[in-house]
């Protein structure tokens, strides 16, 4: 019981930093630009897309992940070039509508190219089988590798926005709007790099969950409103924010799933039990989220509006 | 004091390190102006927001009309009689002037939640707004949108709503503020003769206007009040002269 | 002069709205009607969600709760009322019932207090904050009905018989259609007067300064609060006359895409405009009719027309025909 | 091959024509043709117009229409054909609760409906209408063919997991009625969850000997290929929904030894299945799924019934419908009493044929097998 209770840890841990790829690039680009973007979900699905495509065709996976990366921002550069840009001084409206348009083009657009069936992508061989962690715990190399990617993105962003001139711009741009163009910084340009930034941290997202999951048209919806679900926890625009609302709605998540079924069986009979457990459990994230604003309106880590 | 409307009692109120109230205590007497002075950053407006109970003190009283408002907030304060006008106009852009000061009227009448009947056909809030309006001289710009006005006639809008409150005392952050010379005298007249309808305490930086009018002067720095006093003796103390008027003694 | 146009552009709507349904049922086309039907009521839930999003400035992307609230309210009554089960025996006898009068009223009261709670708790926030925990009550609501097995769970409830309205022959499209529209008119005259009322200049005041209506006096708390009521009450009644459009309600009225649906038919067609929740689900709905029927990956021009809306077509359908607008 | 399948053409047509009763037949056909789940409802219509085309009837008209996998915009749809399009026969529908929001209403206003997927137990027991025909199966049948053969298999203590809906619970119900050992443990997950980290933790302590899993479409594949990666080796089990045709290529190897229960697999030994399986591969350029089979089985069965009976006496039609005397690519194919198959269900197992993945028949799990909910239907 104690192992399992550990690998669910792990579990946890890794379905966290998995969101986080996902929830600080929209973090980011919501800070930076004000922007709401609905289409980051389409971004992580042209991730997932490239690299399995990427893969099939040259059967690298590593090939696959690179060209995840540089679709995903691609994708994201043309988006912002030619519709999003428009928008940063349109009202949150506008904003939703457009970029839920951009769902509609991504998600028909891949499958008119890649047709209506999901995809394969499959873990690199080196990455496939198990570890055995101390306390006899047998564990999936690859979802080890996940979670130690995800800390190298984490680690690698913390120190882009906190030592580098990019980052500099980045944290003014948050602060101040105005204060940015003063400093004579090129803010289109800057805005290009962050969105795309964004976008690719989605796309490799994609490309990792891809692996694991279904390479299908639709994959990042849920996962979107997850990454919103996130933000919001951590503050909007706030990275150290994101970071530590991803981990909470993994671990929400994937200990509700486990624990509450068992909770209920402690007072119902086994299968109303896991019925009304896993009700709850999908519930669960939801829940949290609307305390934590409850308490504290603006997130964890978020400034007043 | 048994003649004041309003009372400070040793008001405190922190920002981190900086102390943006120091142990503030001023009255507000009936019939009077009492201007509240001081350079730039000595806590002026932070002093009104906590009167006006958009932030809460530290530490310390504030009594209004005789009860104590420490707990009451912004809303109920206003209701109380206590009408404010900010140092930057804070107006409703898309209505027009008319409707600002019907907003006003319609929350002195205590009767928000009435869903049918149109405003612009009330005649409960349409001419008592338009009497406020001419008394600032408005009447002629009642139909305009308040986002299309001037900001002179912007600042004389505010006025309008404070005075559709129909208060027991006003707080004016600054009405003068980007007036220009012709319109801070005309201001000035005006507020002269208010003072007999509620007290106003006043804070201001056209010192000509503070010295027309105020019946007291009290001298704002860094949260401090350093003097109390009529015009006279603002103008001879020398704690004021060193501190806040830059002289030496 | 702009009032003028905007009132002729209105006027035009109304009388395309009702005359296509009429045309139709000359051509017998009775699908046309169907989906005027259908316009209608998703209009109506766009009525509602513009009182607090248009004229309140309050965002709600959780709209399909009370949507879905409506349905259910409608299903679950006369569901009970066909198999002939009571709701509820003890303490006292509630019995399902098939007339719509009635379950509009419990349409109309179980969505104003849940409406209620939810806005107590959502409106401390505001921005995305609002847009987020908006959604996050919605999706609780959507799975518990997805989980919850007494009235289907994901497979929804069937109406056998379309409920009843007094005089009416509600199976045939026509009338059907005639009392949506009816009830369209009542609930936009309704809002029309609203935001012209004590009441309305209050919110929209709420929306545009929120810092001076705490200074005049009124607090723009309480004042969301009853709008967010309202404006969920009008949601839910449309939602249980689409669940009698179908004859059905399932999970999916609960759902995120929902809300963003009635979201963007209220963008689509011009925000805090009288009529742009029509105008705005009247162009969505004929798009997915017309391009759904000529290719298979219809949604992709759907998404590229949306697009050249939002970018060129400020202010939505309304907004661009009927020029700036002056104050209300 | 070409000559052969002209030939195939040329006879049924000739067929057709000279049984036909110049009474029209209008179909209706309402399927998931975009969105997430689009692939089963593409493979079912695929499956249908083949079989129309090489019919090549005059008289059978077919309009197709998009659901999005809305049951709202599946009822808008079912009363356009029936109110505008004024079909006689109605038919697509891939999911459960949109046939639930569909088949009620549509055969209580005297339409036919021959199911291609979906048949909830419902509209099997009390709801069951003489309108109301199902062509692929009760949707127990392989639930229960798969706990019959983990039975049989010698298998005693199962963890099973099905997602929190009325198909995932009915699911493990089927599942339960015919397995005979013990369930280690019973997990209700979330639709449309795609990740199973946690699940796969709890299997891996169970100490069960067997899992039987049911996760249509892209659940099933995100549980195949982490269920892989995760190192437990305890065999899985599950209907043939997670491990047909378009899914298999997703889950790449990791799939290969599944063994999956099926009232079809495309090595069905019958001269009817071997030619649809070639004929649909040359059309499409693949090869045809489980929902293409189904959908072909209809659309013969309706043209069977067409060449027997004349649509405007329904009565008769039905009665032609019932018959069911049409070569279908399962072999043999008989209607219960309920008007859902009774058919035999085989245990394949996924491998790999050259560089196609796809299911060969091992056994048949259980034969003849009619659903559990024919009695409770009077009709």
């Amino acid at each position: 019981m104690f192992s399992l209770f550990l690998e669910q840890l792990l579990n946890s841990l890794q379905s966290g930093l998995m969101l986080f790829l996902m929830a600080s690039g929209l973090t980011l680009v919501f800070g930076v630009m004000g922007l709401i973007n609905l289409a980051h979900g389409s971004l992580y699905m042209v991730g997932a897309f490239a690299c399995a495509a990427v893969a099939a065709w040259t059967g690298s996976f590593w090939l696959g992940l690179v060209a995840s990366l540089m679709a995903a921002a691609l994708a994201g550069v043309l988006v912002e070039m030619l519709i999003i840009r428009r928008l940063y001084n349109r009202d949150h409206l506008d904003q939703v509508l457009a970029t839920f348009a951009l769902i509609l083009v991504f998600s028909e657009g891949t499958r008119w190219i890649f047709g209506s069936f999901p995809l394969f992508l499959s873990v690199p061989d080196i990455l496939t089988g198990t570890v055995v962690l101390p306390g006899a715990l047998e564990y999936p190399i690859f979802r080890l590798a996940i979670i130690i990617a995800g800390l190298v993105v984490a680690v690698g962003l913390f120190l882009l926005i906190g030592k580098t001139r990019l980052g500099v711009r980045i944290r003014a741009g948050e602060a101040d709007r105005g204060m940015i163009a003063a400093l004579g910084v090129n803010i289109d340009q800057l805005y290009t790099v962050v969105f795309a930034l964004g976008a690719a941290l989605a796309g490799l997202a994609g490309a990792f969950v891809g692996t694991t999951q279904s390479v299908q048209v639709g994959m990042g919806e849920p996962v979107l409103i997850l990454a919103f679900v996130v933000i919001v926890i951590g503050g909007i625009g706030s990275i150290k924010g994101a970071l530590i609302g991803s981990l909470l709605v993994g671990f929400t998540d994937t200990m509700g799933r486990f624990l509450l079924p068992h909770a209920f069986a402690t007072f119902l009979d086994p299968s109303s039990a896991t019925a009304v457990g896993s009700a709850l459990a999908s519930m669960l994230i939801y829940i949290v989220m609307a305390l934590v604003l409850f308490l504290r309106p603006s997130g964890l880590f978020g400034t007043e509006a | 004091m048994p003649d004041a409307i309003l009372s400070l009692s040793n008001i405190t109120k922190q920002f981190g390190s900086l102390l943006a109230s120091d142990d503030v205590t001023l009255d507000l007497r009936k019939g009077e102006i009492h201007a509240l002075i001081g350079p730039n950053g000595a806590g002026k407006s932070t002093l009104i927001k906590q009167i006006a109970g958009e932030i809460k003190s530290d530490s310390g009283d504030i009594h209004f009309d005789g009860q104590k408002i420490n707990e009451l907030d912004a809303v109920a304060r206003s209701r109380m009689g206590l009408a404010r006008t900010f140092q930057v106009s804070s107006l409703m852009p898309e209505f027009s002037v008319l409707q600002n000061v019907m907003l006003a009227r319609q929350s002195v009448s205590g009767k928000v939640f009435r869903f049918f009947r149109p405003v612009l056909s009330d005649k409960s809030l349409v001419e008592p707004a338009m009497a406020q309006l001419e008394r600032v001289g408005l009447a002629d710009r009642a139909q305009m949108r308040a986002a299309d006005i001037s900001h002179g006639e912007r600042r004389q809008l505010e006025m309008a709503v404070a005075l559709a409150l129909e208060p027991k005392a006003f707080l004016l952050d600054e009405p003068m503020a980007g007036m220009g010379p012709e319109g801070s005298k005309r201001l000035t007249g005006f507020l002269d003769g208010l003072r007999t309808q509620a007290p106003i305490l006043l804070v201001e930086h056209d010192m000509d206007a503070v010295f027309a009018l105020a019946d007291r002067i009290s001298v704002l720095v860094y949260g401090r009040i350093i003097a109390t006093g009529t015009v006279d003796e603002i103008r001879g103390n020398e704690d004021v002269k060193r501190a806040y008027l830059g002289e030496e003694a | 002069m702009t009032m003028n146009r905007e009132t002729l552009i209105n006027t035009i709507i109304a009388v395309a709205f009702v005359a296509v349904p009429v045309i139709a049922m000359g051509m017998n086309e009775p699908f046309i009607i169907t989906l005027a039907t259908k316009v209608a009521i998703f209009a109506m839930a766009g009525v509602g969600l513009n009182l607090v999003l248009g004229f309140g400035g309050l965002v709600s992307f959780g709209h399909a709760a009370f949507f879905g609230i409506g349905g259910y309210a409608a299903g679950i009554l006369a569901s009970h009322a066909l198999n002939y089960e009571p709701i509820m025996e003890s303490p006292f006898l509630i019995e399902g019932t098939t007339q719509m009068i009635v379950i509009w009223i419990v349409a109309l009261v179980v969505s104003a207090l849940v409406a209620l709670a939810i806005a107590a708790i959502t409106l401390r926030t505001s921005g995305v904050y609002f847009i987020m925990i908006t959604l996050a009550f919605a999706q609780m609501i959507y799975y518990f009905a997805i989980s919850w097995p007494a009235y289907g769970g994901e497979d929804g409830l069937s109406i056998y018989v379309r409920n009843g309205f007094p005089g009416i022959n509600t199976l045939d499209p026509i009338s059907f259609f005639a009392l949506c529209a009816v009830m369209l008119g009542i609930v936009m005259l309704f809002s029309a007067v609203l935001i012209r009322s004590r009441f309305g200049l209050a919110l929209q005041g709420a929306r545009q300064n929120p810092q001076r209506m705490t200074a005049v006096g009124i607090a723009p708390f309480r004042i969301r609060l009853v709008a967010f009521v309202i404006s969920a009450m009008i949601t839910a009644l449309a939602g249980a006359l689409y669940a009698d459009l179908n004859r059905f309600v399932s999970p999916t009225m609960l759902s995120w895409h929902m809300s963003g649906e009635i979201m963007i038919f209220v963008i689509l067609g011009g925000v805090g405009r009288l009529f742009g929740p029509l105008a705005g689900a009247a162009l969505y709905i004929i798009l997915e009719h017309l391009l759904g029927s000529v290719w298979e990956f219809w949604q992709l021009p759907l998404g590229v027309l949306l697009l050249i809306v939002v970018l060129f077509a400020r202010g939505g359908l309304v907004g661009v025909l009927a020029g700036e607008r002056k104050h209300a | 091959m070409k000559g052969m399948k002209t030939t195939i053409a040329a006879v049924a047509a000739l067929f057709a024509a000279g049984a036909a009763q110049a009474e029209p037949v209008k179909v209706g056909m309402i399927t998931t043709l975009s969105g997430g789940g689009a692939g089963l409802g593409i493979d079912a219509r695929d499956g249908f117009m083949l079989a129309v085309k090489q019919a090549n009837n005059p008289d059978l008209q077919v309009v197709i229409e998009d659901d999005q996998r809305k049951p709202d915009v599946a009822v808008q749809l079912a009363d356009k054909m029936i109110q505008q399009e004024k079909v006689d026969v109605l038919t697509g529908i891939i999911w459960s609760n949109l046939a639930m929001a569909v088949v009620p209403s549509a055969v209580a206003q005297d339409k036919l409906y021959l199911s291609v997927n979906a048949a909830p137990s419902q509209l099997a027991g009390k709801g069951c209408n003489a309108n109301y025909f199902s062509v692929s199966y009760q949707n127990d049948n392989l639930h229960e063919a798969a706990g019959g053969y983990a039975s049989s298999a010698g298998y005693k203590n199962a963890f099973i997991l099905a997602p929190n809906y009325p198909a995932g619970k009915d699911s493990l119900a089927g599942f339960k009625r015919f397995f005979m050992g013990d369930v280690a443990e019973e997990i209700y997950t979330k639709l449309g969850q795609t990740d199973y980290a946690a699940e796969i933790a709890q299997i891996r302590a169970s100490g069960a000997d067997s899992v039987f899993f049911f996760l249509p479409g892209g659940m099933g594949i995100a549980f195949m290929k982490q269920y892989a990666q995760s190192g437990v080796n305890i065999p899985l089990i599950g209907p043939a929904f997670s491990m047909d045709q378009g899914i298999l290529g997703a889950v790449g190897d990791d799939a290969i030894g599944f063994k999956n229960t099926s009232n079809w697999s495309k090595d069905i030994d019958n001269a009817t299945n071997k030619a649809f399986v070639e004929t649909f591969q040359a059309e499409y350029g693949r090869l045809p799924s489980l929902y293409a089979a189904y959908g072909f089985d209809t659309a013969n069965l309706l043209l069977s019934a067409m060449g027997k009976a004349s649509i405007s006496d329904k009565e008769a039609f039905r009665d032609a419908l019932r018959a069911a005397d049409f070569s279908s690519v399962r072999g043999k194919f008989v209607f219960g009493p309920n008007q859902h198959p009774i058919q035999d269900i085989y245990v394949r197992e996924v491998v790999k044929e050259g560089d196609v993945l796809t299911n060969k028949i091992v056994g048949i799990a259980l034969s003849d097998h009619a659903d559990a909910y024919a009695s409770e239907c009077s009709m």
